[in-house]
């Protein structure tokens, strides 16, 4: 277990998250590889159906986050996203999903060294829960079954 | 629809012609309330200075007692004991373990079904609409409506009238012929609390109301409450004598002045109880 | 996280109102409506607003001066105060809040003393009756306050106007007072 | 078949210092579909954008994904090169290997194999790029000003004199608003009219502007750029161009009492009226709630008395379409009225009264000819009570905030009582006192210092009359709650600042935000504070809250500025990165339901309904269609959306998809 390297996906908004990564970078602070960052304009934009893409495609852990309550670039893109997540949180819960996975936080673009703190705890945490592997398997050999009876 | 009556400790003793005035215009009125059998005290200011669940247990009691005896509406004269009645029933419908708790007290079931009415919405609501053919002797006098603190406070509560310059009872008052001045002090405290502690706060407070109203001009000051009167009535002498002022403006109950306009006596309204004595009709 | 959540212990007296009866001293801002408006506040050590503005320091000083003032037993419970205050803060129920803890942990203040007097008389009586018997509460407070002399001329004006009964009513159902009264004792 | 070039950037040595660009080259050429890979010290110097424009025409590119520093910093840059090169510029993307790998990890494998995983997710990404187009939106030339305070007045003048056509709604019979009721005005004392009636003349001449005063807008359709406003113009009972201002129908008119709004109800005006001497236009109206004729079908005097026949009873209302490309809303605010203070005696007694009356009272053309007397008996009062945040800072009668104006005016109603009745007294009983502007402190410490008006810190518990006189109780509360009593000849309260009545109803019109005080909303608290929610909207003055003239004056030229800016173009150009729902032949259509579950959500309301009609004319359909001269790209609908019917230009579910799965597996 302990040369696992977890793959975490960062969920983030242009205006503010991404620009508080552009800051971490521009302030040299390091954190860990194990992140890799996809841009959105806005968390509202954000489906949550690519978290259960992600980890079908092997994530183990998960990063959305966006601008602060009140601060949003649209106004009120970053509301509905929390919104809309707080609804899918409990389907996902019920679902099975191991909700200790997914960081959802609020970054802005002054947060550089915010930034790296939720992508060092989400991965020390997600590393410590190890692999989903049982998420992927479960999807996955649905798919194979479906090849196979072709 | 069974309305009750709940006189109170003061309407059986030192209010006993407010009690007389309420009966016999109920009965002019060919209305019969009927007390709440073996009704307690609401405890009064008392209670709640000292214990706070014993200042709900006592009026949950006669609530209770009420919801028992069926009765739909309770007609509380007092305004001291129809502001307790009202705190209470409001307090345990907003707070379920609280009731919970004061049922358990009072070992009685209650469920905050009667309504609580004081003694204008009785009025309003009994007497006025059968007032203009009663009318015998028109109260053609200049009157002081004074509402004390219990009538109208809390009104986030009570939800009666408005809060600042009341307007119900000079509205009934102008019904029997009276004139209602404007008055400064309708809703100002009489110290009633402390009526027997610290009679020189109510005599103080009393004689601001009592000065206010003689200054404008007042034949009599009209009270709904029986503390507001014994403090202005029977504490005249203290208050005098605080003031250094020989104030002799009468206050008469609001009942009696409608009882003597539809005619009845002075003494079936029990005006020779008072001590300030009552020159007008 | 909301701005609000901070976990400290906290044990005023301020503390204790807010928990008892949800009052937030913290919500006053010191406008002075509630003392321009109460009654008997020139009465009092501490005006309205000031017993506020003491709860707000925290200081275990400012709260024993509470607990040991004038001014809780000197309101009259009219409720002026709440009705004005801007921000709705309950001073009535504040004050009997101290009252009663005032009187609990012995700090009444002697001033006092025969407001208190007349409170427990009042309560005595209804406790005996089961409805207030006035020549009792006025006789046992009088014992109780050393008053004698006053309300001298009082009694006797009552009595030739038939408003003091000398006997108590008392009520058919007294076990049932009885035990709210045990119930209620704490 | 798609032809991408992958163009890796060393950034001097701040990527290839912990990156190795030479391997991330050679993955990136394995890419399937990538046609072209190489690597460059600077991508974004000259010859660095040249490489990108050659190697499209060279390799015959169709998409270009530029690996090197953060998007937010060279899109634009690329975007162009790529543009040059002869590409849709929005097929070129940028993978982030500086601010989000090579600067936040140490040199070695994973931040390489990291650095190979971001390419290869634009690289699928870049496939699925739409080549779009920039939006481009016409430009109406005109701009709506609505209500004609001294904010309208001021975004009106500036808009104009930048050259553009300028239509001012005003709803009163005269522009001005409250500020021709000021008598002087603070911090310098200058006498308001003075200053403010050539601004007033100078909207009525400017050949660029057209005042409809007496009329509302009634509705607004359209967008940025492209608005159609509904013009009430309410029938004024006169023909104005034959109307010579003279004024004798007003003179002439018997019916006299009505209360005078100008006067805050001090005086009086008959029905045919000007609202005051500087009104502007100087022409009377006739109110036909309140004319005889109206009323009892008898009287027609001042069409009588006219010289020029001007008077016609049976004008109506008229309503217009007017084409604009902007709108200033300016329709100011209001006070809190009577009955709201019935613990001051507030709308009963009647020397208590409010700000504006004390204004009027206080002009010199006002019902009094400047004097201070009282309402009841006409006296001089010799000693004043002023209350200050009366209603305001008042969670209890629902107004919790600040009005901001009160403070200060409240410091000059007391001052120039002293200025007028020497002998006088004047009490300020205060809470706070909030003078944070440029010589306001100055301002209010000469009321105290100089002109001896007493502050008192405590709020006032009642205010009751007693034999003429008002009597007001409060306390000292740096007294230690110390109570004070005043008898008062008369009490001035300054009662909160509130939203215009209508407000609401102007908002919903124009389809802007509000506050829960009914105030209209700013696009954002710090750097949006004169936009609104909807793209072509701005705002100006107090009808945002509570303002002085100088900042309502400041906030009517931003404004004005950003209308200007919006006017220096005939076109909109805006980037595609917007919403579309999708659209079919029949019998579909669409996949979208109609559920419209998408348009709450939308921030700028930029999502419609659209009915699709059979051949004779029957609805078959209602759909979504985002409007997108409105929309700006935020993607809430599309997540929303419950059967993907909507999709976001530049982020479409494909697009995302793509990056999850390429970012995920290495292939
Ligand atoms: C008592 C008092 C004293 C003051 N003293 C001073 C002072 O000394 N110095 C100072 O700097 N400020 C002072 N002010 C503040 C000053 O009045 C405001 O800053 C100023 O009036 C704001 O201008 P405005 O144009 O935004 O709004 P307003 O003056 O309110 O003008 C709004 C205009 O819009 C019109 N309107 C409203 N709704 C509509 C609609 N739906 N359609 C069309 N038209 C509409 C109105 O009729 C009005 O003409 C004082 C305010 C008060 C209340
Ligand atoms: C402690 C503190 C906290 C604050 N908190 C807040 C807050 O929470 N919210 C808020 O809204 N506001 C806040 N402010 C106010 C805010 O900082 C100012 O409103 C804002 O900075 C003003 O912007 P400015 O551009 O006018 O001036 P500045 O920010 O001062 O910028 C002026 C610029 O001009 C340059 N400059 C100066 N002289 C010359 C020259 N001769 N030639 C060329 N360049 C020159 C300076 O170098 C500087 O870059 C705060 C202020 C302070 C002091
Ligand atoms: S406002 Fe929306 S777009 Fe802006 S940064 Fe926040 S979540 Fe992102
Ligand atoms: S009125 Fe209310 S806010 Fe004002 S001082 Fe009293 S308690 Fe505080
Ligand atoms: S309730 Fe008490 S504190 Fe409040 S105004 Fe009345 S006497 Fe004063
Ligand atoms: S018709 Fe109307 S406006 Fe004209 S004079 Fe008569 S009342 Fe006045
Ligand atoms: S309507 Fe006629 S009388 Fe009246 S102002 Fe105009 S021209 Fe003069
Ligand atoms: S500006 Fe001054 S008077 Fe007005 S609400 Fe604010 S603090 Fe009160
Ligand atoms: S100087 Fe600053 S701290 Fe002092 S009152 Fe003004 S704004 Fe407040
Ligand atoms: S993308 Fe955003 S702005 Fe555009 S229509 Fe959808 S919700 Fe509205």
């Amino acid at each position: 277990m302990s040369d696992f390297e977890p793959k975490v996906v960062a969920f983030v908004c242009n205006w503010c998250t991404y620009a508080g990564a552009d800051l971490t970078g521009t302030s040299r602070i390091k954190y860990a590889t194990n992140v890799k960052i996809i841009r959105f304009p806005c968390t509202g934009r954000i489906d949550f159906m690519l978290l259960l893409k992600s980890f079908a495609n092997g994530a183990d852990g998960i990063i959305i986050s966006g601008c602060h309550p009140n601060d949003c670039h649209y106004t009120s893109g970053n509301f509905h996203a929390k919104r809309r997540w707080i609804m899918f949180k409990e389907l996902m819960d019920f679902m099975g999903i191991d909700m200790k996975r997914i960081t959802y936080s609020w970054v802005s673009a002054a947060e550089g060294a915010r930034w790296a703190e939720v992508v060092n705890t989400t991965v020390a945490r997600v590393r410590e829960l190890g692999p989903y592997v049982s998420y992927q398997k479960m999807v996955n050999t649905h798919i194979e079954e479906e090849v196979t009876n072709e | 629809m069974k309305i009750g009556i709940y006189p109170g400790c003061s309407l059986e003793g030192s209010a006993r012609d407010y009690n007389e005035s309420v009966f016999a215009l109920a009965k002019a009125f060919d209305i019969e309330p009927v007390q709440i059998p073996d009704w307690n005290c609401c405890g009064a200011t008392a209670a709640h200075n000292l214990n706070k669940e014993l200042s709900l247990a006592l009026p949950a009691r006669i609530l209770a007692l009420a919801e028992k005896h069926g009765v739909d509406e309770i007609l509380v004269p007092c305004a001291a004991c129809y502001s307790r009645l009202v705190v209470t029933k409001h307090e345990l419908q907003k707070h379920p373990e609280l009731k919970n708790r004061i049922c358990e007290v009072i070992e009685m079931d209650y469920k905050g079904t009667s309504k609580i009415i004081n003694v204008i919405e009785w009025i309003d609501k009994y007497i006025i609409p059968k007032l203009e053919e009663k009318v015998k002797k028109p109260f053609n006098y200049k009157v002081a409506c004074y509402y004390g603190c219990l009538l109208v406070r809390p009104n986030k509560v009570l939800n009666y009238d408005r809060v600042e310059d009341p307007q119900t009872m000079d509205v009934v008052m102008s019904k029997i012929g009276a004139t209602a001045i404007d008055f400064a002090f309708k809703t100002e405290c009489c110290g009633a609390g402390l009526s027997i502690s610290r009679t020189d706060i109510v005599s103080k407070l009393s004689g601001k109301i009592i000065e206010d109203a003689e200054h404008r001009g007042a034949d009599a000051i009209i009270v709904a409450c029986p503390m507001c009167h014994s403090n202005l009535d029977m504490r005249r002498p203290d208050i005098n004598k605080y003031w250094n002022k020989e104030f002799n403006i009468p206050v008469i109950f609001v009942t009696q002045a409608i009882g003597l306009a539809v005619g009845l006596t002075p003494a079936q309204v029990g005006l020779k109880r008072h001590f300030v004595e009552v020159k007008i009709s | 996280m909301s701005h609000s959540d901070h976990h400290i212990e906290r044990n005023s007296l301020a503390a204790k109102v807010e928990k008892e009866v949800e009052v937030k001293a913290q919500k006053c801002y010191q406008c002075g409506k509630c003392s321009a408006g109460c009654p008997v506040a020139e009465d009092m050590d501490f005006p309205p607003s000031m017993v506020l503005r003491m709860l707000q320091t925290e200081l275990p000083a400012n709260d024993e001066k509470i607990l040991k003032s004038h001014s809780i037993w000197l309101c009259v419970t009219c409720e002026m105060c709440l009705t004005r205050c801007p921000m709705e803060i309950d001073i009535p129920s504040m004050m009997d809040y101290l009252r009663q803890k005032s009187r609990s942990e012995g700090k009444a203040n002697p001033k006092a003393k025969n407001i208190i007097a007349f409170h427990k008389s009042f309560l005595s009586s209804i406790k005996h009756t089961g409805r207030l018997f006035e020549l009792g509460l006025i006789i046992d407070y009088k014992r109780q306050s050393l008053n004698l002399f006053q309300d001298a001329g009082l009694a006797p004006k009552m009595i030739s106007r038939g408003k003091l009964h000398f006997m108590p009513e008392k009520l058919k159902d007294m076990a049932h007072i009885a035990k709210i009264f045990k119930n209620t004792s704490k | 078949m798609a032809r991408i070039g992958v163009f890796i950037c060393h950034c001097g040595e701040n990527i290839s210092a912990t990156v190795d660009c030479g391997k991330v080259c050679e993955a990136a050429s394995k890419l399937k579909h990538v046609a072209y890979a190489t690597e460059y010290k600077y991508m974004c110097s000259d010859p660095g954008q040249s490489l990108v424009k050659n190697a499209i025409i060279e390799h015959k590119l169709t998409g270009v994904v530029v690996s090197a520093c953060s998007p937010r910093m060279h899109e634009p840059t690329f975007r162009k090169a790529t543009a040059e090169g002869g590409l849709n510029p929005f097929l070129c993307e940028m993978a982030n290997l500086r601010e989000h790998c090579s600067w936040v990890h140490e040199k070695g494998e994973a931040t390489t194999e990291k650095a190979i995983d971001i390419v290869r997710t634009l690289v699928e990404k870049v496939k699925r790029n739409a080549a779009l187009q920039p939006i481009r939106v016409p430009v109406t030339k005109a701009a709506l000003v609505i209500g004609g305070g001294i904010a309208g007045i001021q975004a009106a003048l500036d808009i104009a004199n930048c050259g553009h056509k300028v239509i001012m709604v005003e709803r009163s019979p005269s522009i001005g608003g409250h500020m021709s009721q000021l008598s002087e005005t603070f911090p310098t004392l200058d006498c308001s009219q003075c200053i403010l009636t050539p601004r007033m003349v100078e909207v009525l001449q400017h050949p660029n502007i057209t005042l409809y005063s007496y009329a509302e807008v009634e509705q607004l359709d359209g967008f940025i750029g492209n608005f159609v406003a509904k013009i009430r113009k309410k029938a004024k009972s006169l023909d104005e161009k034959a109307c010579t201002g003279c004024g004798l129908c007003i003179t002439k008119c018997p019916q006299k009492k009505i209360p005078n709004e100008f006067e805050e109800g001090m005086g009086f005006r008959p029905a045919i009226y000007v609202p005051f001497p500087q009104a502007v236009p100087n022409r009377p109206v006739i109110d036909k709630a309140n004319c005889t004729y109206y009323i009892k079908g008898k009287c027609k005097v001042c069409e009588i008395v006219c010289p020029t026949k001007a008077i016609r009873f049976d004008q109506e209302d008229e309503v217009i379409d007017v084409e604009v490309g902007a709108v200033v809303v300016a329709t100011g605010f209001d006070i809190k009225r009577a009955d709201f203070f019935p613990e001051y005696g507030y709308g009963k007694l009647k020397d208590v009264i409010d700000g504006l009356q004390f204004e009027r009272l206080a002009s010199a053309s006002g019902p009094t000819n400047g004097e201070i007397l009282r309402p009841s008996d006409g006296q001089k009062p010799k000693n004043i009570v002023f209350i200050a945040c009366a209603g305001s800072r008042d969670p209890a009668k629902g107004i919790a905030y600040c009005s901001k104006i009160c403070c200060m005016y409240t410091a000059k109603h007391a001052m120039l009582y002293k200025h007028k009745v020497h002998e006088g007294n004047a009490h300020v009983f205060y809470m706070d006192i909030r003078s944070a502007g440029k010589n306001y402190d100055e301002f209010v410490r000469r009321a105290i210092e100089e002109d001896h008006v007493n502050y008192i810190r405590g709020r006032v518990s009642t205010v009751y009359e007693r034999d003429g006189k008002l009597i007001v109780k409060g306390v000292d509360t740096l007294l230690g709650a110390q109570p004070v009593e005043i008898v008062a000849d008369m009490v001035v309260l300054a009662t909160a600042g509130v939203a215009n009545p209508g407000a609401e109803e102007l908002a919903q019109r124009l389809h802007v935000s509000y506050d829960s005080h009914k105030f209209f909303a700013e696009a954002h608290p710090k750097l949006k504070p004169v936009e609104t929610n909807t793209a072509g909207i701005f705002l100006a003055g107090a009808c945002q809250n509570p303002k002085d003239i100088p900042d309502s004056v400041s906030q009517a030229s931003g404004a004005a500025v950003k209308v200007a800016a919006l006017f220096s173009q005939s076109e909109l150009t805006r980037e595609p990165l917007v919403a579309a729902v999708n659209r079919f032949g029949p019998p579909l259509y669409s996949t979208c339901v109609g559920c419209f579950m998408c348009q709450p959500v939308c921030p700028y309301q930029a999502i419609e309904r659209e009915e699709i009609k059979s051949r004779d004319g029957k609805v078959i359909k209602s759909l979504a269609k985002i409007n997108e001269g409105l929309c700006q790209g935020c993607g809430t609908c599309v997540a929303l959306c419950r059967s993907k019917s909507i999709d976001l230009y530049g982020y479409t579910n494909e697009q995302v998809y793509t990056e999850v799965v390429a970012l995920l597996n290495d292939y």
